[in-house]
C-alpha cells in the first residue's frame, strides 16, 4: 500500500497528542500524550526512510526512543515528587506562581 | 565536505551502507576538535562515580573543584582551538557532519563555559543561609526526594545532607548546551536540546527553600519543554521527510535546489514544498521556545521565579546563548535559500517578543519575574540581530550573547543576597530603600538594571547598538524604530526599581543582605568588570566575534 | 571738551553705586555725597554749555565714542554720546532741576531711615536720564530709556511697605514696557532698514526709505512715547505713581522723565517729517491726553493726583506741538522746559504742604493755609500763575507758542487743534485756580491724622524752601528769557524751524488765550472762591465722578487687561497640567493598563500556556506557508 | 578633516577629566570627614574653571573653526572616535559651565547633610557633590564632542546622576507630608528621565540611521562630506534624521510641548540642582541643536524652520503666561526658562547672524541670571521653608540686601538693558525680525510678561507689610553673598562690555551661517554705512 497513509495517520497521531497535552487534567496522562506525540515522529521517521530508502529514519526512531526513555525517567520523577508533595497529580493544581 | 564526497543523501555516522554489502567505514572523529565537549561529558560522568563513590562529606568539595577544573579546561580547549585556526581559516565539520567546529561555536562554546564557571560558583555559595544544624547550606534541597516538610526531609537535614547532584546535572545540561549552537544536522541538534534541557528540568525542582514553587516550576518547564520538543521532533521528520537527509548541508542544497528536491519515488505524491515549510515552522517553534519568544514565552516567568536562583541564573543566561546559537545556524546554513520565507515570520515574533516582553514586564512585582519578562524582551532584540541576515547581524548577535549573560547571571547572583526569614525577598516592595541599607549592592545591582536597560557606557548599550545598527543595515529599520519603543518602556521598569531601591525609605521590616563567600562576589564581580569593559572599550571584543561570524557550510 | 561728557553720567552714576553698596556706614553722610554728585554733573553741564555757546551755531554738537558696545556680524552698537544743542537743554534741565530736588529732599526726607537708599536711587536716575538724552544711537537710548524706567520703578515703590505703593510701582514699570516694546521694534525696523540706528546715519537716509517704514517706524516710537509720558493710552501709570515721596513726582514724573517722549519724538524729527500720517496720529494723541489729562485734573481732590493730571495735559501741548512738524518742534521742547521748572515747583510746593499737614493730601482737608506758610504759598502761586499761562510768566510764552503754531498747521486740522488747545488752556486755568483755593484760601478743613494727631501747618525747613525759591525764579523767569534771548536759534539747527501761517494774527492767539484762561479762573472762583468747599466730596455730575476714577481707563484695563489676564493664565495652567501633562501621563498609564491585561493571560496553568505555544505554532506555519503563496 | 590634530598636551580632555576624577575621589572620602569632601569638591570645581579659563585665553577667534582639537580610535567597529574640539560656541558654555559649577557647590554647600536619623554607612553628601562633579564632566565633554556617537553617549550618559541628584537630594522645603514630598520627588525624578531616555531613544535611532548613510560618526568628516557632495542623502532621510535628532534635543532644551517635565524638575529639586538642570545641562540641548542639527542636516534644518519657530513663539508666550499663574517660587523660575529657551530656539533657527549669536550669548547669559535668581531663591527658601509665594511678603525690610540681590536677579530674567540678558534678548528679536518680521514682534511681548512675572513674583514675596513667619528671617550670609555678588557682577559686566564673548562666538557663528548656506536679510538701504 502506499506509504503516504502512514504518514496520515502519524500526522493524525501527533495530533491527538497534541490535543490530549492541552485537554487533560492528569499530569501523567498530559506526559503519555506527549509520548505519544513522539510516537508519531517516530513513525513519520520510519515511513520517510522507506520512501527514501535510506536508513536515516529508522536509526533517528531508535534514538527518538532513547531520549523518551530518559524522559520517561525525568517526567516521572518530577511528578511522583510533586504528587507526593500535594497528592494531586492535576496540572490545574500546580499553579501558585501566576500573572 | 564530509557527506557530499561519501553519497549524496546518506548520511554516515547513524546509518551504515543502505545498498547491501558494504565495508562498514569506521566512524572517524575528530577527538581534538570536539575535546570541549568531551571534557565536560567526561567530567559530568565521573562526577556521577563521585555521587556513587566518595563519602557524603567529601563530596561538596570534590564535586566544586571537579565542575570547576572540568570547565575551565574545556573553556583552555576551546581556546587552544580558536588559537589553532578552527574558528576561521581550518573551520570545518567534525564527527563526520554531526558537529561543527567553526567561529560561531567556538565563541558560544566559549561564552557558555566562562557563564557556567560563574554559574557553577553561585551553585556552591554556602554562606546565605546561616548554618543549619550545624552544616552549612546551599540554595538546594537537602534531600530533592524527600516529601517538602516531611520528617524525612527533616532528618535529612539533621543529617546535614546537600544535594550534590546538582552538579553532574549542570555538567551534562553544559554539556549538551555545548553540542546544541554546534550540532550540523538535526537529529544532533535534538539529542543536544533533549541532553541540556533533562538536567535543567531536574535542576529546577530541587530548591531548598519554597519546595512546592520550584516543583511546580519543574512540572511546568518539564511538560511544556517535552510538549515543545516533540513540536520540534515532527519538524525535524517532516524535513527529513522531504530532504531525505537530516544534515544541514544536503537540506540546505536541495533547498536551494542544487539537489534535486528528492528521489521520484516521492516526486509524484508531494512534489511540493508544504513539507519543507511546515517542517521548519515547527523546528522554528521548538528553538523559539528555548529563546523564551513570544507567544512560546509563558514557561520564562514561572519556571524563572519557581527554580532555585543560581539555576535560573545559569538558565537565563547558557540557554539563551545555546538556544540563539542553534537558531542561527538553522537560519544561516540549513535555510539561506528560504529567507524570504522566514524573515517576514521572524519579524513578526522578533517586534511582539520585544514589545510583549517590555510592556508585561511593567506591571510585575516579584523581581525574578521582572528578570524573566526582560530577558523575553531581550530575546527580542536579538531576534532583530538575527533578522539581519548579514555578517554583520551574526556577529552582532554573538556579542549581544556573551554581553548578556554576564549581565543575567550578575544579576541573579545579587538577587541571592537579599534574603530574609523566608529566604530571598523576591518581591519588590522588600527592596525599598536597599540603596539606603546596603549602598553597594544596591548601586552594582543598578549597574546591573542599567545595562539591561542599555544606559550607554554599559555592555548593555554597546550589545543593542550593535544589534540594531545591524539590523538597520540589513534594511530593518522599522525593527530598530519598534526595538527604540521597547526600549523605552522598558526602561520604565528598570527605572522603578532603581527609584524603589535608592528613593524610598527602607521597610522597618526589611530584608537583610547576605555578605556572600569569595564564591558569589566573584561572579558578582564578573558580572559588574564585563559589563563596564564591554560598555567602555568593546572593540576588542567585537572583533571577536567579527572573526567568529562566519558559519561553515 | 568731549570727553567730559562721558563724566556728566559718570558722577551721579559713582552717587548711585557707592550709595546702594556702601551700606550703612554711609547713612549720615550718603545725602550729601548724593547732592554733590549731582550738583558736580551740573557743573559739568555748565562748563559743556559755555563751551558750546563759543562755538557757531552749526558745529556745536560734541561726540564722544568710548568702545564699541555689541559688536556682531552686521550689527554694531556704540557706547557713544552726543551732545548737540537738543540733548544740551536737557542736560541741563535735568542736572539742575535734578540738584535743586536732591537738596530739597535732604529736608523731605530727613526722617526716612532708608534716606541713603532714596539719594542712590535718585543719582540713578539721574545718570540714567542722562544716559538717555545723550546717547548717539536708538539702542543705547533704550539703555537709558529701561534705566529712567528701572529708577522711577524703585522710587515709585520706595515705601515698599504700603502695597498701593509697590502695586504702583509695578503698574508704572509693566506699562512702560508696552511702550519699550514700541521702541524695540522701531529699532528693529530701523535695522532692517538702514542696517544700522545710530542717529546720524538713520536720520541722514531717511530720504531713501520708504514711507510706509518710516510711518511704522514713527508710530512705534510714538507708542513709546506714550508709555513714558503717560499719553493716551498708556497714561493710567502716572496717577498712581503720586504714591511715591514727593520729590519723586517733582523730578521724575512732572519736570524730567515722563518729558522724555517729546525728546524721542524730536530727536527722530527727520524721520516724522517724511511720515505725515505718524505725525498726524501724534497730534490726535496730544490733543486727547491734552483735554483727558486737564478733566481728570479738575476732578481729583487728592493735590498730587490733581498736579499729575495737569502733567499729563501740559505733555499733551508738547506732544500736539511736536506732532506739528517743524513748526512746532522748537516749541515743544520750550513749553517743556518751562514745565520743567514751574511744575517742579508745584510739586515742591504740594510737598512742603503735605510737610506740614502730616502728609495729607486731599485738598477739602486744607484750606486758609497761605497764612501758615507764605513761602510755599508764593512760590506755589508763581508756579500757579505760569502754568495757566498768566500774561509774562514762563507759560504764557510757551503754550502761547503751542497754540499759535497748532492753528498754524492749517486747514481743518488747524482749527481743530487749535480750539482745542484753547479749551485745553481754560480747563487748565479752572482747574489750577481750584487747587490754588482749595490748598490757601477758604476757612480751614483741617482733619486730625489717624492716629488722632490734628495738623500743626508750619513752613518747611531752608533745604525745602531754597529750591522752591529758585523753582519759582525760573517760572518767572524762563519764558521771557527764552523769547528773548533766542531760542528758537539755538534749537534750530538739530530740530529745523519753519514760520507757521497760522490763519489768526499772533495778537489775536494771544488775547484769545488770556480770555479763556481768566474764564476759566472766573468759573473756579465762583465755585470754590465764593462757596464753601465741603469736606466730604459732594456726588457729583457723571463726568465729575469719571473723572475721579482717571474717566474709568482704569477700570477698562482692569477688566480687560486684569482680569481678563487671570483667567487667561489660570486656564493656561490648567491646561498644562491636564492636557499637555495628561497626553504624556495617559500614555503612560494606557500601557501600563494594556499591562495589566496582558497580565491576566499568564493564569498559571501550564495547559493554557500550551494552548498558546500550540496556537503560536499554527499561527507560524500558516504564515509561513501564506508568504509562500503570495 | 579642516584642522590639524594637535600632539600637544590634550587640555579638552584633561578639562572633563579633572572633575570626573574629583568626582570619584569626593565619593571616596569617609562618611566622617564631611566637611573634607564640600571643599575638595569646591577646589575640584575652581580647578576645572582654571582649566576652561585657559581655553578661553587660548582660542583664536581668527583661527581654525575648532581648535585644541584631539582625535583617537575608540570603537573602531562601530566607526567612533574620541573626537574632541571646541569652537567659539563650545568655548562659551564650557566657560558658563566651568563659572557656574563652583557657586551651585557654594550654594548647595548644606543641602545633602544627612539627618540624623539617617544610618552612618549612608553618605549624602559625598554623593551629592561627586554627583554634581560628574554632570560637570559630562557637560563639559559633550560640548566638546565632534564624535555624534560620543555626544550621543554623554548625552544619554549624564541622565543618570542628574537623576540620582534630582530624586535623591530633594528640597527640604516641601509642602506637605514627608511621604509625600518624596513620592512628588521620585515622581519628578521619574518624570525627568523618562523623557529625557525617549528622547534619547529616538534620537538613538536617527544616530543609527545616520551611521548606515553616512558611514561613520565625526561631525568634521560628515559634514564636508555633506558640503563637497561626496555624500548625498535623500531629502526624505535627512528630514527623519533631523527630526530624530531635533526631538531629543527639544525635550532636553525643552520645547512647548515637551516642557513638562522641568517645572516638575526644578520644584523637587534643591535649587543648587535646579540650576545645575536649566542652566548647565538643557544648554546641551540648544547647544546640540546648533552644533549638529544645523551641521548635519541643513537642508532639513530649513525645511522644519517655520514649524520650530511657531513652537518656539508659543514656548515663549506660553512659558512666562504660565509662569504668572504660578503658586511656587522654583516653578516660576521653571516656567521663565521654559519661556527663555523659546528665545534660544528662536533665535538659533532664525538662520541669521545676530539671530544665532544672540541666541549663544543668551545660552551664557541666561545661565549667569537664572542661576542669580534661583540661588538667591533658593537661600530665601531655605531660610523660611516654603516653596509657596503666599508664603512670603515684606522680605524686603527684613532682609534687604537679599531683596536687593533677588530684585536684581530678576532684572536681569526681564532683561533690562545694562545686564548681560539684554544683549542676548535684543540681538535674537532684532535677528528674528530681520527674517520673519511677525515672529520678531510677537516674540517682542514676551519682554512685557517677562516684566509682569517677575514684578509680580518681587511685590509678592518681597514688598508690602512684613508678614510675621518672615520676621526673623536673617540676611544673606558671607558664603552666600560669596555666591551671588560675584554672579551679579558677571551680569553687569557682560552687560555693558560682552565683546570678550562676541569675540569668540562671532567666527563660530559664521561657520554654522555657512553650514546652512544662509546669508544675513541685507538692510534696503546700502551705503548706510558709509555715512557713518
Amino acid at each position: 500500500m502506499n506509504p503516504v497513509n502512514y504518514l496520515y495517520l502519524a500526522a493524525l497521531l501527533f495530533t491527538i497528542g497534541a490535543v490530549g497535552v492541552l485537554i487533560r487534567r492528569n499530569a501523567i496522562v498530559v506526559f503519555m500524550c506527549v509520548e505519544l506525540m513522539l510516537n508519531a515522529c517516530n513513525l513519520a521517521f520510519v515511513t520517510f526512510s522507506r520512501m527514501h530508502g535510506n536508513l536515516d529514519g529508522q536509526i533517528i526512531a531508535f534514538f527518538t526512543m532513547v531520549v523518551a526513555a530518559a524522559e520517561v525517567v525525568v517526567g516521572l520523577a518530577i511528578i511522583v515528587s510533586v504528587f507526593r508533595a500535594r497528592h494531586s497529580a492535576s496540572v490545574d493544581d500546580a499553579s501558585l506562581m501566576k500573572l | 565536505m564530509s557527506t557530499s564526497a561519501v553519497a549524496p543523501s546518506v548520511h554516515s555516522l547513524w546509518t551504515t551502507a543502505a545498498g547491501p554489502l558494504e565495508k562498514i567505514p569506521a566512524p572517524h572523529i575528530e577527538y581534538t576538535q570536539l575535546s570541549p565537549v568531551l571534557i565536560v561529558i567526561g567530567a559530568a560522568i565521573v562526577s556521577v562515580l563521585v555521587e556513587a563513590f566518595v563519602p557524603r562529606k567529601g563530596r561538596y568539595h570534590s564535586q566544586v573543584f571537579l565542575s570547576v577544573l572540568a570547565l575551565a579546561a574545556a573553556f583552555a580547549a576551546v581556546v587552544g582551538l580558536a588559537a589553532g585556526g578552527y574558528g576561521s581559516t581550518k573551520a570545518h565539520i567534525a564527527a563526520m557532519g554531526a558537529i561543527a567546529v567553526d567561529g560561531p561555536a567556538l565563541f558560544l562554546q566559549g561564552t557558555i563555559l566562562l557563564a557556567s564557571i560563574v554559574a557553577i560558583f553561585t551553585f556552591a555559595e554556602r554562606r546565605l543561609d546561616p548554618a543549619d544544624h550545624g552544616h552549612k547550606v546551599d540554595s538546594f534541597a537537602a534531600e530533592a526526594a524527600a516529601v517538602p516538610g516531611s520528617e524525612q526531609e527533616r532528618a535529612a537535614v539533621k543529617a546535614g545532607f546537600t544535594t550534590t547532584e546538582v552538579f553532574p546535572l549542570a555538567l551534562f545540561a553544559i554539556a549538551g548546551m555545548l553540542v546544541f549552537p554546534a550540532a550540523n544536522d538535526l537529529l544532533t541538534l535534538f539529542v543536544a536540546l533533549e541532553v541540556f534541557s533533562l538536567p535543567l528540568y531536574l535542576l529546577c525542582a530541587v530548591a531548598r527553600r519554597k519546595r512546592l514553587m520550584s516543583q511546580e516550576a519543574a512540572v511546568k518547564y518539564f511538560l511544556l519543554g517535552a510538549f515543545s520538543s516533540a513540536f520540534l521532533l515532527f519538524g525535524i521528520a517532516l524535513l527529513y521527510g522531504y530532504a531525505g537527509s537530516v544534515s544541514y548541508a544536503t537540506i540546505a542544497r536541495v533547498v536551494d535546489g542544487s539537489i534535486g528536491s528528492v528521489d521520484p519515488a516521492l516526486a509524484d505524491t508531494m512534489g511540493n514544498d508544504a513539507l519543507l515549510l511546515i517542517g521548519f515552522a515547527m523546528v522554528l517553534m521548538g528553538l523559539l521556545f528555548k529563546v523564551g519568544a513570544v507567544p512560546f514565552h509563558m514557561w520564562t516567568p514561572d519556571v524563572y521565579q519557581g527554580a532555585p536562583t543560581p539555576v535560573t541564573g545559569f538558565m537565563a543566561a547558557a540557554t539563551k546563548v545555546a538556544a540563539f546559537g542553534a537558531l542561527l545556524r538553522l537560519l544561516y546554513v540549513v535555510l539561506p535559500g528560504l529567507t524570504w520565507d522566514w524573515r517576514p515570520v521572524m519579524w513578526g515574533v522578533a517586534v511582539v517578543t520585544m514589545l510583549g516582553g517590555a510592556i508585561v514586564a511593567i506591571t510585575q512585582t516579584d523581581i525574578k519575574r521582572l528578570l524573566a519578562y526582560s530577558s523575553i524582551a531581550h530575546a527580542g532584540f536579538l531576534l532583530a540581530g538575527v533578522i539581519a541576515a548579514t555578517p554583520s547581524g551574526i556577529s552582532s548577535v554573538l556579542f549581544y550573547l556573551g554581553a548578556y549573560s554576564f549581565v543575567t547571571i550578575g544579576a541573579f547572583a545579587v538577587v541571592t543576597l537579599v534574603r530574609d526569614a523566608g529566604g530571598e525577598a523576591t518581591h519588590l516592595s522588600k527592596w525599598a530603600g536597599l540603596g539606603r541599607r546596603s549602598p553597594l549592592v544596591a548601586a552594582v545591582f543598578a549597574v546591573f538594571l542599567l545595562a539591561f536597560a542599555g544606559i550607554p557606557l554599559t555592555s548593555g548599550f554597546s550589545g543593542k547598538f550593535a544589534v540594531f545598527k545591524a539590523a538597520a543595515d540589513g534594511g530593518a529599520g522599522a525593527l530598530v524604530v519598534v526595538g527604540v519603543i521597547a526600549s523605552a518602556i522598558a526602561a520604565f521598569f528598570y527605572i522603578r526599581v532603581i527609584v524603589l531601591m535608592f528613593f524610598s525609605e527602607p521597610k522597618a521590616d526589611g530584608p537583610t543582605v547576605a555578605v556572600p563567600s569569595a564564591l558569589t562576589s566573584i561572579t558578582i564581580t564578573a558580572g559588574v568588570v564585563v559589563t563596564l569593559v564591554l560598555g567602555v572599550a568593546p572593540q576588542y571584543f567585537l572583533d571577536l566575534a567579527n572573526q567568529a561570524s562566519v558559519f561553515v557550510r | 571738551m568731549e570727553n567730559l561728557i562721558a563724566l556728566l553720567i559718570g558722577a551721579p552714576l559713582l552717587g548711585a553705586a557707592v550709595l546702594l553698596c556702601g551700606g550703612r556706614r554711609l547713612d549720615r553722610s550718603g545725602h550729601w555725597l548724593g547732592t554733590l554728585l549731582a550738583a558736580a554733573s551740573f557743573v559739568i553741564a555748565l562748563a559743556l554749555f559755555a563751551d558750546m555757546l563759543g562755538k557757531s551755531a552749526d558745529d556745536r554738537a560734541m561726540f564722544q565714542r568710548l568702545y564699541t558696545w555689541i559688536p556682531v556680524e552686521g550689527f554694531r552698537a556704540d557706547m557713544a554720546f552726543q551732545l548737540d544743542q537738543l540733548s544740551m537743554t536737557f542736560v541741563l534741565l535735568i542736572t539742575g532741576v535734578g540738584t535743586l530736588i536732591h537738596i530739597y529732599s535732604i529736608g523731605y526726607m530727613e526722617h526716612d531711615e532708608r534716606r541713603r537708599r532714596f539719594f542712590g536711587y535718585l543719582n540713578l536716575f539721574v545718570a540714567a536720564m542722562l544716559l538717555l538724552v545723550l546717547a548717539d544711537n536708538y539702542l543705547l537710548l533704550y539703555f537709558g530709556w529701561e534705566g529712567v524706567g528701572l529708577a522711577s520703578y524703585l522710587l515709585i515703590g520706595f515705601w515698599q511697605h504700603k502695597p498701593t505703593a509697590a502695586t504702583a510701582a509695578k503698574k508704572a514699570f509693566l506699562v512702560n514696557r508696552v511702550g519699550d516694546m514700541g521702541l524695540s521694534i522701531a529699532i528693529m525696523i530701523m535695522f532692517t532698514t538702514f542696517g544700522t540706528f545710530t542717529f546720524g546715519p538713520v536720520l541722514a537716509e531717511t530720504g531713501q526709505a520708504s514711507e510706509g517704514k518710516l510711518t511704522a517706524i514713527g508710530l512705534m516710537l510714538l507708542l513709546a512715547a506714550c508709555g513714558k509720558s503717560a499719553q493716551v493710552p498708556l497714561q493710567s501709570w502716572l496717577g498712581d505713581a503720586m504714591e511715591g515721596p514727593t520729590p519723586v513726582s517733582a523730578l521724575i514724573h512732572a519736570a524730567t522723565m515722563v518729558t522724555a517722549g517729546v525728546y524721542l519724538i524730536v530727536r527722530s524729527a527727520d524721520i516724522f517729517n517724511a511720515a505725515p500720517d505718524a505725525q498726524l496720529v501724534v497730534t490726535v494723541v496730544g490733543a486727547v491726553t491734552l483735554l483727558f489729562g486737564a478733566i481728570v485734573g479738575c476732578a481729583k481732590d487728592d493735590i498730587k493726583k490733581a498736579l499729575a493730571g495737569s502733567t499729563m495735559s501740559q505733555i499733551g501741548y508738547m506732544i500736539l506741538a511736536a506732532g506739528l512738524g517743524p513748526i512746532g518742534y522748537v516749541f515743544a521742547i520750550m513749553h517743556l522746559v518751562t514745565h520743567g521748572f514751574f511744575k517742579a515747583g508745584l510739586f515742591l510746593g504740594a510737598g512742603s504742604v503735605m510737610h506740614g499737614m502730616n502728609d495729607e493730601v486731599d485738598m477739602r482737608r486744607y484750606g486758609g493755609l497761605r497764612k501758615y506758610m507764605p513761602v510755599t504759598f508764593v512760590t506755589f502761586g508763581l508756579g500757579y500763575l505760569a502754568i495757566i499761562g498768566f500774561p509774562g510768566l514762563s507759560g504764557f510764552f510757551s503754550k502761547d507758542k503751542i497754540i499759535e503754531a497748532a492753528f498754524a498747521k492749517g486747514g481743518t486740522e488747524g482749527w481743530i487743534l487749535g480750539s482745542v488747545t484753547l479749551l485745553g488752556a481754560a480747563i487748565t486755568a479752572y482747574y489750577m485756580t481750584r487747587v490754588m483755593l482749595m490748598t490757601f484760601f477758604g476757612e480751614k478743613r483741617w482733619q486730625p491724622d489717624e492716629n488722632g494727631e490734628p495738623p500743626h501747618p508750619h513752613e518747611s525747613p531752608k533745604s525745602m524752601t531754597i529750591p522752591m525759591v529758585l523753582l519759582a525764579v525760573g517760572s518767572v523767569a524762563a519764558g521771557a528769557y527764552f523769547e528773548f534771548a533766542g531760542f528758537v536759534e539755538w534749537l534750530e539747527p538739530v530740530t529745523g524751524f519753519a514760520h507757521g501761517h497760522s490763519p489768526l494774527s499772533a495778537a489775536a492767539v494771544t488775547t484769545a488765550t488770556v480770555a479763556v484762561m481768566v474764564i476759566g479762573v472766573g468759573l473756579a472762583y465762583l465755585q470754590y472762591g465764593r462757596k464753601p468747599v465741603p469736606v466730604v466730596a459732594p456726588r457729583g455730575s457723571l463726568l465729575t465722578r469719571a473723572a475721579r476714577r482717571d474717566l474709568l481707563q482704569d477700570d477698562f484695563n482692569h477688566a480687560v487687561f486684569v482680569t481678563g489676564g487671570t483667567h487667561l493664565t489660570r486656564s493656561l495652567v490648567y491646561v498644562d497640567h491636564t492636557l499637555v501633562d495628561g497626553v504624556v501621563n495617559g500614555t503612560a498609564a494606557a500601557v501600563g493598563g494594556l499591562s495589566g491585561r496582558l497580565r491576566k493571560l499568564q493564569n498559571g496553568y501550564v495547559r493554557s500556556y500550551a494552548v498558546s505555544m500550540f496556537g503560536g505554532t499554527a499561527v507560524l506555519i500558516a504564515a509561513t506557508l501564506l508568504m509562500r503563496a503570495v | 578633516m579642516s584642522q590639524v590634530v594637535n600632539a600637544g598636551f590634550p587640555l579638552l580632555t584633561a578639562t572633563a577629566a579633572v572633575p570626573a576624577v574629583g568626582a570619584i575621589l569626593t565619593a571616596a572620602v569617609p562618611a566622617a570627614r564631611r566637611t573634607a569632601a564640600k571643599w575638595l569638591a569646591l577646589l575640584v570645581s575652581l580647578a576645572t574653571l582654571v582649566l576652561a579659563g585657559v581655553i578661553f585665553a587660548g582660542f583664536e577667534p581668527g583661527g581654525d573653526r575648532y581648535q585644541f582639537v584631539e582625535s583617537y580610535s575608540w570603537i573602531k567597529d562601530f566607526g567612533v572616535r574620541y573626537e574632541l574640539g571646541v569652537d567659539g560656541i563650545g568655548v562659551a558654555l564650557i566657560a558658563l559651565t566651568a563659572l557656574l559649577i563652583p557657586f551651585i557647590v557654594l550654594a548647595g554647600w548644606h543641602d545633602a547633610d544627612p539627618l540624623e536619623t539617617s544610618s552612618k554607612r549612608w553618605r549624602p553628601t559625598q554623593g551629592f557633590f561627586a554627583l554634581i562633579l560628574m554632570v560637570e564632566a559630562m557637560v563639559i565633554l559633550s560640548f566638546e564632542a565632534t564624535d555624534v556617537f560620543l555626544f550621543y553617549i554623554l548625552f544619554e550618559a549624564m541622565l543618570i546622576p542628574m537623576y540620582f541628584l534630582i530624586g535623591g537630594f530633594g528640597d527640604r522645603a516641601h509642602t506637605g507630608s514627608d511621604e509625600n514630598a518624596a513620592a512628588q520627588r521620585s515622581y519628578a525624578a521619574v518624570k525627568f528621565l523618562l523623557y529625557n531616555l525617549v528622547g534619547g531613544l529616538i534620537m538613538l535611532a536617527a544616530v543609527i540611521g545616520l551611521y548606515v548613510v553616512a558611514g561613520n560618526f565625526s561631525l568634521t568628516e560628515i559634514a564636508e562630506a555633506r558640503a563637497n557632495g561626496s555624500l548625498e542623502m535623500a531629502t526624505s532621510t535627512e528630514r527623519w534624521l533631523f527630526l530624530g535628532f531635533f526631538f531629543a534635543f527639544a525635550v532636553k532644551a525643552p520645547l512647548w510641548p515637551l516642557h513638562t517635565w522641568l517645572p516638575n524638575a526644578m520644584g523637587e529639586a534643591t535649587a543648587p540642582v535646579a540650576v545645575l538642570i536649566t542652566a548647565v545641562v538643557d544648554k546641551v540641548g540648544t547647544f546640540a541643536m546648533l552644533r549638529f542639527c544645523l551641521g548635519l542636516f541643513p537642508e532639513a534644518s530649513k525645511w522644519a524652520t517655520p514649524a520650530i519657530v511657531v513652537l518656539a513663539l508659543i514656548s515663549i508666550v506660553y512659558g512666562a503666561l504660565l509662569a504668572v499663574g504660578q503658586r511656587d517660587i522654583k516653578r516660576l523660575v521653571a516656567y521663565a526658562s521654559i519661556s527663555h529657551f523659546g528665545f534660544i530656539i528662536l533665535g538659533i533657527f532664525a538662520m541669521t547672524s545676530q539671530g544665532q549669536s544672540g541666541a549663544t550669548l543668551y545660552m551664557v547669559n541666561h545661565g549667569i541670571s537664572t542661576a542669580a535668581l534661583m540661588l538667591v531663591a533658593g537661600f530665601l527658601i531655605s531660610r523660611r521653608g516654603s516653596r509657596l509665594i503666599a508664603d512670603y511678603g515684606g522680605v524686603q525690610k527684613v532682609a534687604p540686601v537679599l531683596a536687593g540681590t533677588f530684585l536684581i536677579g530678576g532684572l536681569a530674567t526681564l532683561s533690562l538693558p545694562g545686564l548681560a540678558p539684554f544683549v542676548s534678548e535684543f540681538l535674537v528679536l532684532v535677528g528674528t525680525y530681520a527674517r520673519y518680521p511677525v515672529a520678531g514682534i510677537i516674540a517682542t511681548t514676551g519682554i512685557v510678561l517677562a516684566a509682569l512675572y517677575t514684578l509680580v513674583l518681587y511685590q509678592r514675596t518681597m514688598t508690602g507689610p512684613v508678614k510675621e513667619e518672615v520676621r526673623a528671617l536673617p540676611d544673606l550670609r558671607a558664603r552666600e553673598l560669596a555666591v551671588v555678588v560675584p554672579l551679579i557682577a558677571v551680569l553687569i559686566f557682560l552687560g555693558v562690555f560682552p565683546k570678550p564673548l562676541t569675540d569668540v562666538v562671532n567666527p563660530a557663528v559664521r561657520h554654522t551661517m555657512s553650514d546652512v548656506q544662509q546669508k544675513d536679510p541685507q538692510p534696503s538701504i546700502q551705503n548706510v554705512e558709509a555715512a557713518k
